[in-house]
């Protein structure tokens, strides 16, 4: 077997967990490998073990059939090891030239030559058809190039083996599909991928093989020719799980969000919400579709508080809203699971306890006359880490200490636990495993089921498909479209998004 | 060994280090090591006037220790304890001078009026901070130098008829007790060590118990996650600075109406705001931490005068041991990795 | 002493009985300039050294010694310190000492006491030693208004305040007296620890044409030094000049330009603390301690005036130095101890 | 005074006050770009300036007119060696930037005036004989109006100051070790995975800023106080901090702000001589410098994004 990397029997250690344990994991020549399991499964400390950032405990590692111990990325770069991590590591002031050859500069008499980097830049982004602006900042950059920018990072230093993790879960369904040309570009230039993802219709797609584990032990390796959906899901959470989602039909009441004329300006001042109109009723989950960057962010801020409206009304259960406080709004029945969970969602350096009460604390029972009930708070965030099967040591852990997956459930379980009259939802499953995503849209149906209204913002198709009772499309600030989810498809929906056609609102507001 | 023990062995080893390197540091330059401690804890500890003293001491340096903590906690630094600390004690000395009170009402107001002064100086950082996002190390560092120079210019100019020193504060507002003078054989030991405690307790309640501190806390962490969750971030932070500045203010008045009773034009910096810094950091920016910080700075500050005329050894020996306290403090992470190895050996 | 102290815990030091009758020692409290602040700590140390070395005492608890404050806080704690080694004179140099040695000599009335730069009244275990600074400073300023070729004279001081009013209002009515025309600016650098400052008044002063400054500043006045120095290493012809205070600065002003010595200070205003403090000791020794009085030194006493660094000095500035010092004493010239604004 | 010496005299004794600070504040702009939180800039100024005049004193019999520089690089390297121990705790060892800061500037003045007393066996040491002084600059003072006002009675370290600011900006912004410096302080995690080798660029950092730190302290010892004492360095490494944060970590902003510093200061003393500002009390000349920093940055400098990781350790693998 002509095996480029082969990782045996790994062990690795955290404080109080293993998160590797016996892990075995074989790459090809020029196969893309994926990588499957649930949220903290330990997907990442595995590719991290081979990049070198952690060393493992136990097993070996082999590179072209040689034994090696990768003790730093300076080791796994020489050995052509390159990774592009599930948090990107890309330094937000600097430029994307600047990004891709740091560590690696071209120079004369000690001084970077910019011109020259960026012309190298531009070069290896040309070959493989990684588009990106060398002179931009990162910060000004899309998820989708800083993606790009982070494969380039790789291929500059001239890696055969590349590790992506979860390269699509930030993602638009467009830049998943160039994300797939890529690696199809860069298996055929004879390189051989490991991809993590939790979404198994990509591994369907893209992939060759796929290596399981659970809860941190290897499960085993399988053709992805011979699989199927169901039976990888199995693989990966021990049970069966059902794919599509189970709802009765919704029995739309009264409006609860009512939203006319919306003006919203974006940081830098641009109307990025232009006259938006949109209602949505409770008992009804509206999704609301559309390319990252066309207002959905200012939509939800406004909504929330977080950003002035300009122009336009805001009206919750009748009442008006907009430029109310965050916490007014709060109080006045709006929940919020916000796209950032890092930034926005939780305070990482708080106990989960502390955080499941982030706008409840100064409510009874967490507190009476300014002073905080731990045990009340502690026991109701117990509760809820059960509830929603929040994994984590226990209450008192710091939410830092949590996967990506657990933090969003904990986020999930604050919100949906205070039953607001409206909940948004802003991406809520981004980098969660099929288990967890079922789990999540379950909840939010149930908020549907009990006369709560509920507003998803997603750039998936399919969980806007899955899970809404109608989609309204956003395109440049405005509302473009309201379709029925059981009358069409990606294809229809994707043209709306890209505003190739414009439907009149009027005509599907009474679907 | 537990993590509880091990939190509470790493003050005491990093003591016991910093000590020892400051035997070594005395025998090298030719002085006994023997001799120099003794007379430190003589100086320190020795008698019940030393022992007043130590608290006495202690006192401002409880304030000052909680100011900074209390910022620290909820995100911000505060390197301008000093100044709110210099303006607090004038205004005491002037509450104290001015007004002709039952000292039920008039203690108690100094010491208001001197929390609220401390309060108002640091609302400005903390202003500035909220609003225009200045970083409040420069403006606290600022605002020093402006309360050192307004202090001394009132001390001289309002407070006194163009004298160093303004009168002695009235009777009625002073902190003096003559009980705890003779008990501890007239030291200048005062009762504002119990307004210390007390608002050690305070910090620790606000900070941990209290939803406001809830709030404090969240919005030094992550601000963006508490303005997502309802909090002002602006509110928060000015308060902040506001409750830090009025420890401080207090820390003022025990000196104002306690250790001196009068106000003077200061040289330079009295100090204690800066040694404030070490007292917080060494006690983990906790209550009861910057409690026994500020019992061994205070003992270590006043035992130090007693160590030249005791022992011959120069008293900065004493400056020295305290840094190298706060180092191995501060490097916890080498002290852990210590008591690893001990264990591993033991075992 | 008082009873505290009996139970001594100073084992170490041997002999624990009643010394008084066999030695007299003294101790000093030093402000928070330290006991080698090349100025008024300083010249009390040397005072008190020398009532030791003459009178066969050693350094120490037993004989003399002396605490040093770090702090203003820390005046009480190492006056009790004094008390509680049985010293049997204790002196607080610096008007910083006043409230604190006052407070204390209340609560130890069994020890003597002295403060220097101050005055305590009512106690009859404290001895206030005063300076006629202004004296001293009138001469000084005589120097000046005779010496400058520009009609221009600087003052710095450091801190405004009662002492060093003393020293600019003197020196300015010594200028004015034998040069009503010069022109005198009086500038204080808020800190006697700001030699930056102090050089950059200085050098606004010289530039303006100043040609001598007479610094009472501390360390602020090392920087009017520095300027003055520059100057002279810039252009050794120039005439720049310092006039220093409280000790003989003559070794603050030698600066070295291309191999050859300069030295710009002009002459320095001293104040005899050591021979106060000595003067004050000897007395206390043969049991003359003059408790609760106010001693003046000033002319008369030899304690205040020009320093023995004269060379400089042309003879008529000094016989007109000897003339006002005449005036001075028999009550003819009465001087100032604050300035008067223009 | 004519304006054109008023202005002389506030240029030089601007320069001359802000030379110091803009040597410590670049020595601040190293660390802190690296991550790394230097409040002990005061501490090791403390160190250059007692290395400077130690040195000064020993060698000027023998050294010459040279002194005053060898001692600078004496003070530069004893400045890097003492900010190792800062290096050490705070990357090393993980220790709270803060907290080592502070500890480096209670160990500095302790260390300094505990060797001062053993050494001279009292608490200040004489003076130097061979300091920096003030010079006209060739050629350049002949230049009407601007060469009175700029290049006269001026000094050498406070050119060389200007200049390596512009060196500094240029190594921070312009090479490969810039470039890897200021990763580190942004993102060491990324650094770590380009393997850029994080512990030994924040070392490197924190030398420097121990180096500049010191050369700083040796300026100001040996252009301004020309001796050493408890009271040589007294908050001027607190306002090189300041300067730095002013220049919101930029070596030519803190350059600027350092010289804004030293302006504001010596107009407040200038201030007296010039007849607009007599009349204003003395109190009000005194806290101008800092009342004006205060409205600089309310007014128009505002907002300071400091490097995103700094003051943070970096622990490999820590989420
Ligand atoms: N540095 C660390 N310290 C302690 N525990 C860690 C650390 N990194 C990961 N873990 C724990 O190890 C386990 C595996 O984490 P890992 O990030 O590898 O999961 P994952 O499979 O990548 O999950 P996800 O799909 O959410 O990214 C988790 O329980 C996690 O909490
Ligand atoms: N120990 C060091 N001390 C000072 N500067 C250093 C040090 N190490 C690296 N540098 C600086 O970083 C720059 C790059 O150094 P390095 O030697 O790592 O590059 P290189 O190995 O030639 O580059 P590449 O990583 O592309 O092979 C140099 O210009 C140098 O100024
Ligand atoms: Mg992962
Ligand atoms: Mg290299």
């Amino acid at each position: 077997m002509d095996c480029v990397i082969e990782m045996l029997n790994i062990r690795k250690e955290f404080p109080g967990i293993v998160a590797n344990d016996n892990v075995t994991l074989q790459l090809k020549r020029g196969e893309i490998h994926a990588l499957l399991g649930e949220n903290g499964a330990g997907k990442s400390t595995l590719m991290n073990v081979l990049f070198g950032l952690y060393q493992p405990e136990r097993g070996e590692i082999l590179v072209n059939g040689k034994s090696v111990k990768i003790t730093s990325p300076n080791i796994a770069n020489d050995l052509g090891i390159g990774m592009v991590h599930q948090h990107f590591m890309l330094v937000d002031k600097f430029t994307v030239t600047e990004n891709i050859i740091l560590g690696k500069e071209p120079k004369k008499f000690g001084i970077i030559e910019k011109r020259k980097a960026a012309e190298d830049v531009r070069k290896i982004s040309e070959k493989y058809g990684l588009k990106v602006d060398p002179y931009a900042k990162i910060q000004d950059i899309s998820v989708g190039m800083q993606q790009r920018v982070e494969i380039l990072k790789i291929l500059y230093r001239g890696a055969n083996i590349l590790i992506f993790d979860e390269p699509t879960a930030a993602l638009t369904p467009q830049e998943i599909k160039e994300l797939g040309q890529i690696m199809e570009v860069l298996r055929k230039e004879g390189k051989s991928i490991i991809l993590i993802t939790h979404k198994l219709k990509e591994i369907m797609e893209m992939c060759d093989r796929v290596t399981v584990i659970r809860k941190g032990k290897g499960i085993g390796t399988v053709n992805v020719a011979e699989t199927n959906p169901d039976e990888l899901a199995k693989l990966m959470v021990g049970r069966d799980v059902i794919f599509t989602t189970k709802k009765g039909k919704a029995n739309p009441l009264h409006n609860v969000l009512e939203i006319e004329n919306l003006v919203v300006k974006d940081v830098r001042g641009i109307q990025a919400v232009r006259g938006l109109n949109l209602t949505v009723r409770a008992g009804e989950i509206v999704g609301i579709a559309g390319i990252d960057g066309n207002g959905q962010t200012e939509l939800i801020e406004a909504i929330t508080g977080l950003s002035k409206a300009v122009e336009g009304k805001i009206k919750l259960n009748g009442k008006e809203i907009q430029n109310k406080k965050p916490r007014k709004i709060t109080e006045a029945g709006i929940g919020h699971i916000p796209q950032d969970r890092h930034k926005h969602g939780l305070v990482l350096d708080f106990p989960i306890g502390e955080n499941i009460v982030l706008q409840t604390y100064y409510q009874q029972p967490y507190s009476k006359r300014g002073i905080l009930n731990d045990q009340a708070i502690y026991k109701h965030a117990n509760k809820l880490i059960k509830e929603f099967d929040v994994r984590t040591a226990s209450e008192y852990a710091l939410a830092r200490s949590l996967s990506g997956g657990n933090q969003q459930k904990a986020i999930i379980a604050r919100e949906v636990d205070r039953n607001p009259d409206l909940l948004i939802a802003a991406q809520p499953t981004r980098g969660l495993d099929v288990g967890a995503i079922e789990f999540i849209h379950n909840r939010l149906i149930e908020q549907r089921d009990n006369g709560k209204a509920v507003l998803l913002i997603s750039f998936e198709l399919d969980e806007i498909l899955d899970v809404s009772d109608r989609i309204a499309v956003i395109y440049e600030g405005e509302i473009v479209a309201i379709v029925d989810p059981k009358s069409t498809n990606d294809q229809e929906l994707g043209l709306l998004m890209a505003g190739s056609k414009r439907k009149e609102t009027g005509e599907a507001s009474n679907v | 060994m537990s993590n509880r023990l091990i939190n509470v062995m790493i003050p005491i080893i990093a003591i016991i280090l910093g000590l020892l390197c400051g035997a070594i540091m005395m025998l090298v330059s030719g002085y006994n090591p023997v001799s120099g401690y003794s007379a430190l804890w003589n100086g320190a500890m020795g008698d019940a006037f030393y022992f007043g003293e130590t608290i006495r001491q202690m006192t401002p340096y409880i304030f000052a220790g909680l100011a900074v903590a209390f910022a620290f906690r909820t995100g911000l630094f505060n390197i301008g304890v000093e100044g709110q600390l210099l303006v607090g004690w004038v205004a005491a000395v002037w509450v104290g001078l001015s007004f002709d009170l039952p000292k039920v009402i008039h203690l108690p107001f100094a010491i208001i009026v001197a929390a609220i002064v401390g309060a108002a100086w640091g609302f400005l950082p903390g202003l500035l901070k909220a609003r225009l996002r200045v970083h409040e190390v420069i403006v606290t560092i600022m605002m020093n130098y402006i309360a050192l120079h307004t202090t001394n210019y009132l001390v001289r100019n309002v407070l006194s008829d163009q004298k160093d020193t303004t009168p002695r504060v009235s009777e009625s507002a002073t902190l003096k007790s003559p009980l705890l003078e003779q008990l501890t054989d007239y030291s200048s030991l005062h009762y504002g060590i119990f307004l210390a405690l007390v608002a050690a307790v305070m910090m620790w309640f606000i900070i941990e118990k209290s939803t406001l501190g809830y709030e404090l806390r969240s919005v030094g962490f992550n601000q963006h996650a508490s303005q997502y969750a309802g909090m002002s971030v602006s509110k928060n932070i000015i308060l902040s600075m506001v409750i830090s500045g009025a420890f401080a203010g207090i820390g003022g008045a025990m000196e104002a109406l306690g250790t001196f009773g009068y106000a003077f034009q200061h040289a330079t910096f009295s100090g204690i705001g800066f040694d404030g810094i070490a007292v917080a950091l060494l006690g983990a920016n906790t209550a009861i931490g910057v409690i026994l910080a500020a019992f061994l700075f205070g003992g270590l500050k006043v035992g130090a005068l007693n160590m030249p005329l005791e022992s011959g050894v120069p008293n900065e020996l004493v400056d020295i041991v305290i840094a190298l306290i706060i180092f191995f403090i501060a490097s916890s992470y080498m002290v852990k990795w210590l008591i690893g190895r001990f264990k591993k050996g033991v075992k | 002493a008082c009873g505290a102290s009996n139970d001594n815990k100073k084992e170490n030091a041997g002999d624990t009985g009643k010394k008084d009758d066999e030695t007299f020692t003294v101790a000093m409290i030093t402000d928070i300039g330290g006991v080698d602040d090349k100025s008024f700590n300083q010249s009390a140390w040397e005072g008190i050294k020398e009532f030791g070395e003459e009178n066969g005492l050693e350094q120490g608890t037993k004989g003399y010694d002396y605490l040093q404050s770090k702090s203003e806080a820390d005046y009480k704690t190492n006056l009790n310190t004094a008390v509680k080694n049985d010293f049997d004179l204790i002196y607080g140099i610096g008007y910083a000492l006043k409230e604190s040695l006052e407070e204390i000599a209340e609560q130890r009335k069994d020890t003597h006491f002295a403060i220097v730069d101050e005055l305590i009244e009512g106690k009859d275990n404290v001895v206030s030693i005063n300076f006629k600074d202004h004296e001293g400073s009138f001469l000084v300023g005589v120097v000046a208004a005779m010496m400058t070729k520009t009609d221009k004279i600087g003052f710095v001081g450091g801190v405004e305040g009662e002492v060093i009013n003393r020293f600019a209002g003197g020196f300015q009515a010594g200028v004015k007296a034998v040069n009503p025309d010069a022109e005198l600016q009086i500038e204080f650098a808020g800190s006697f620890g700001d030699a930056g400052k102090g050089q950059s008044i200085a050098a606004a002063m010289y530039n303006s044409g100043v040609d001598i400054i007479f610094q009472a500043a501390g360390g602020t006045g090392n920087g009017v030094f520095t300027e003055a120095k520059n100057l002279k290493k810039k252009d050794p012809n120039k005439e720049v000049w310092v006039i220093g205070v409280d000790r003989d600065q003559a070794e603050e002003g030698n600066v070295e330009v291309d191999g050859e010595t300069y030295n710009v200070t002009l002459t320095s205003n001293i104040k005899r603390i050591d021979i106060a403090v000595k003067d004050l000791a000897e007395k206390a020794k043969n049991g003359n301690y003059p408790g609760g009085e106010q001693l003046k030194y000033g002319l008369e006493e030899n304690a205040v005036g020009l320093s023995s660094s004269q060379e400089h000095l042309p003879e008529d500035v000094l016989k007109a130095v000897e003339e006002w010092k005449e005036k001075i004493l028999n009550g003819e010239v009465e001087v100032p101890e604050v300035p008067t604004k223009e | 005074m004519d304006l054109t010496t008023t202005l002389a005299i506030i240029v030089s004794s601007s320069l001359i006050m802000a030379a110091p600070l803009i040597f410590t504040a670049l020595g601040g702009v190293f660390s802190e770009r690296s991550g790394i939180v230097n409040i002990g800039l005061e501490g090791l100024m403390v160190i250059g300036a007692f290395t400077a005049i130690i040195f000064n004193l020993t060698f000027a019999s023998s050294l010459g007119n040279a002194t005053p520089w060898i001692a600078l690089l004496i003070a530069m390297v004893i400045g890097g060696l003492f900010a190792l121990i800062h290096a050490l705790a705070s990357i090393t060892f993980q220790a709270n930037q803060v907290v080592s800061g502070v500890a480096i500037n209670f160990l500095a003045l302790g260390l300094s005036l505990f060797l001062v007393k053993k050494l001279y066996g009292k608490g200040q040491t004489d003076m130097i004989q061979q300091n920096f002084g003030k010079v006209d600059i060739p050629v350049l003072h002949k230049i009407p109006v601007v060469g009175d006002i700029f290049f006269s009675n001026t000094s050498y370290p406070a050119f060389i100051a200007i200049f390596t600011a512009f060196v500094v900006w240029f190594i921070i912004f312009k090479t490969p070790f810039g470039l890897r410096l200021r990763s580190v302080g942004e993102h060491p995690m990324a650094a770590d995975t380009m393997g850029i080798n994080v512990t030994k660029m924040r070392y490197i950092g924190v030398i420097l800023s121990g180096v500049f730190g010191g050369l700083g302290g040796a300026v100001y010892a040996q252009a301004i106080t020309l001796d050493f004492s408890h009271s040589t360095i007294t908050g001027q490494g607190f306002m090189a901090l300041a300067a730095m944060i002013f220049g919101k970590w930029h070596p030519l902003g803190a350059m600027g702000a350092a010289l804004f510093f030293g302006f504001a200061q010596s107009l407040s003393i200038v201030g007296s001589s010039i007849p607009l500002l007599k009349s204003v009390p003395p109190v009000i000349l005194l806290i101008a410098p800092y009342a004006l920093t205060i409205l600089a940055l309310a007014g128009f400098i505002g907002r300071a994004d400091s490097p995103k990781e700094l003051g943070n350790p970096y622990i490999k693998g820590k989420r």
